[in-house]
């Protein structure tokens, strides 16, 4: 089965690690566990969005409230999320975990998915928001600790870039 | 109907609620009426008061989360309605004034509302679609007395519901807001870290008298 | 009711249409007919394709244009019912395949979409929200009689019409096709450039049969 | 009256110069009379939108149907836009004309509009998208000439910022 499940456990796990207790999503192909697991769990809240740009408002909800959260999604949804992200994250100073399945590069097969990666790491350092990949599954936890403290901290928006030599697995 | 009239109708109801209103002028009347740290004011990013209400709602199960939203800003986040009816709050009252124009982003130009009609101008029905993404109650009223009954209704029921109230396009007397965003984007989570009353006691059906506040009492209540 | 059947119902009334459609499994069992030089299919952007009818529409109202919608497009798109509905092009339909789940980003893994279902799922009727938006006709089908006779009238008729078919989630047999996005994007206008045939031939009341159309019949007329 | 009508009709004449005959917008303050002459011109179809991302649909549309246009949107407008913008018209290599009000830049008062000014200009380098400021009455013609001529021999979108100095009136 072509999207790593061990991963998308090693992921999840972290996420749940470092506090988070409610996540929403957009479904792709490679959140497919994350967001089964997610599903799942009695202890978190999924929230299955109609377009990304809710979740940065469902997140500062959560945060008022005292609740940790995360969001999961494409990075074309990053890219539908970009309004919501100045308008609440960084204009109100609001923490905000995105992870962001990274599509559109080396190894991509659909030509679609080719701009959006392109523009991903530009866009994120054009609103200066601080990311990294995770592509090693010995990178997961401590990268995701890391996350999660820069956002708490900084009261910003940061992103965790899921690549694909750790969430698809080649069929043999 | 007016705005102001309505927010005045619920806001003694709205003292131990989260309340989050969009930008404009529904933000200034409120704050007009007296301001309480338990009320947040988003000033930009249109359609997402109704998310960070579902945020907020999911997170704090036993406070009532009250989203004073607009037809303009509701338009730009419709798939939101579906979201919302999906996760159905049972603690959350989403209120639209509906007065059909983007008043608040256009207000400056003389009749400038005219040319700044929403879709609501022509036909499109907030209710209609709220019913129809799932809420389990949604209803248009355009009178005063329909709107206390329906605002105080969910504000004070057990389900998700929504209350679309068509108003006049009136501009507030004042846009003037003297706290700033970041201030109050730091007082409104204190005041969610004190534990919402007991639920049965917010239920009062008794219809309230419109009687003017006094100002800031929540932050009074936060000494209590 | 399967997708393919009925887009097999509606393949030959698509001649002289702009056929505009959006990823995955729609586009590819629409290609799997027969492509032609008049169908666009939008590989990403979920949600625009019927803003890009609408685009069409307006601008050569002479031509029936036909948007092949699907639930989760339509749901990240929602505020665009009622821009439809404002805008009312009489020679637009607009078809949804309601699946209830984001099929085609999702399908790989199995049983995957049973993790990926939309709002459709669990009780948003996008039917009613687009006549709650101002839509003249909106119509929910489940049998493909039902589906036939709606979305031939709708593609015959003269109004803006939305048929949402409820149809099972299933996986297309193949999602290859040979024609790359570019080459689609820059035959699709030239097809456009070509005049719509008059109105009045293009209403066939009679139910069309089911056979299955030569391939590239549009590439064809371009040369006649 | 604060929002200049006399520039407002130079930047419509200007941009009915270049053939535009479809027009998309969401309303903001500084666009007030350009939707106004929009909406009151028999030969303009002006498409008032719940969101601006229908806008890069819309106009995708108008051109494969032989029709020019233009956008008509604030800077958040854009920011909301994003998606859009990559996945149609850059994917698929379509022309775009944005006129964008560039708010939340010098002389702004609105607190709210200054997250967005800050990032309009990096975002739209970050998608390699050509612009331009309109603040010189003189320059509105030539300015549109040019930026719908790079649109459409470079089948990419390109953005007029419409800045403060052109579109506001201090009151005397």
């Amino acid at each position: 089965m072509p999207v790593s499940v061990a991963n998308s456990q090693l992921v999840y796990d972290a996420m749940k690690g470092v506090g988070v207790r409610l996540v929403s999503a957009l479904p792709e192909t490679w959140l497919v566990h994350l967001i089964r697991i997610a599903d799942d769990d009695p202890e978190m809240t999924l929230v299955r969005l109609a377009k990304e740009e809710e979740g940065v408002g469902i997140s500062a909800g959560a945060h008022f409230a005292g609740v940790k959260s995360a969001m999961l999604m494409q990075n074309h949804g990053f890219l539908q999320a970009i309004n919501g992200i100045v308008g609440v994250s960084l204009l109100y100073k609001i923490p905000l975990l995105m992870l962001i399945t990274d599509r559109g590069t080396f190894g991509e097969k659909d030509p679609w998915q080719t701009e959006g990666g392109k523009y991903t790491r530009p866009v994120l350092d054009a609103l200066h928001i601080a990311h990294d990949d995770l592509s090693r599954p010995d990178d997961v936890e401590p990268k995701m600790a890391k996350a999660m403290s820069l956002a708490q901290s900084s009261l910003s928006p940061v992103a965790l870039l899921l690549q694909r030599d750790l969430m698809w697995e080649e069929p043999k | 109907m007016k705005r102001i009239d309505c927010l005045k109708a619920i806001y003694p109801e709205l003292e131990d609620c989260a309340v989050v209103t969009i930008m404009g002028a529904v933000a200034a009347e409120l704050y007009s009426l007296g301001h309480r740290a338990n009320f947040f004011y988003l000033e930009h990013a249109m359609g997402l008061a109704s998310s960070i209400g579902l945020g907020i709602a999911l997170s704090q199960p036993n406070r009532k989360v009250v989203v004073i939203d607009g037809d303009g800003s509701v338009l730009m986040n419709l798939g939101g309605l579906t979201t919302m009816a999906r996760s159905r709050p049972k603690n959350l009252v989403h209120l639209i004034f509906d007065n059909e124009t983007l008043l608040s982003v256009g207000g400056g130009a003389p009749g400038g509302y005219k040319w700044f009609t929403t879709a609501t101008s022509t036909g499109s029905d907030l209710a209609g679609i709220a019913r129809a993404a799932g809420y389990p109650r949604a209803q248009l009223v355009r009178e005063m007395e329909d709107f206390e009954e329906a605002a105080l209704g969910a504000i004070n029921g057990d389900e998700l519901s929504c209350v679309v109230a068509k108003v006049e396009a009136e501009m507030p007397k004042s846009f003037l807001m003297d706290v700033h965003m970041l201030e109050n984007r730091f007082e409104f989570p204190r005041a969610l870290q004190q534990p919402p009353k007991d639920k049965r006691e917010l239920r009062r059906p008794t219809r309230i008298t419109k009687q003017q506040p006094t100002t800031i009492p929540a932050l009074k209540s936060l000494e209590e």
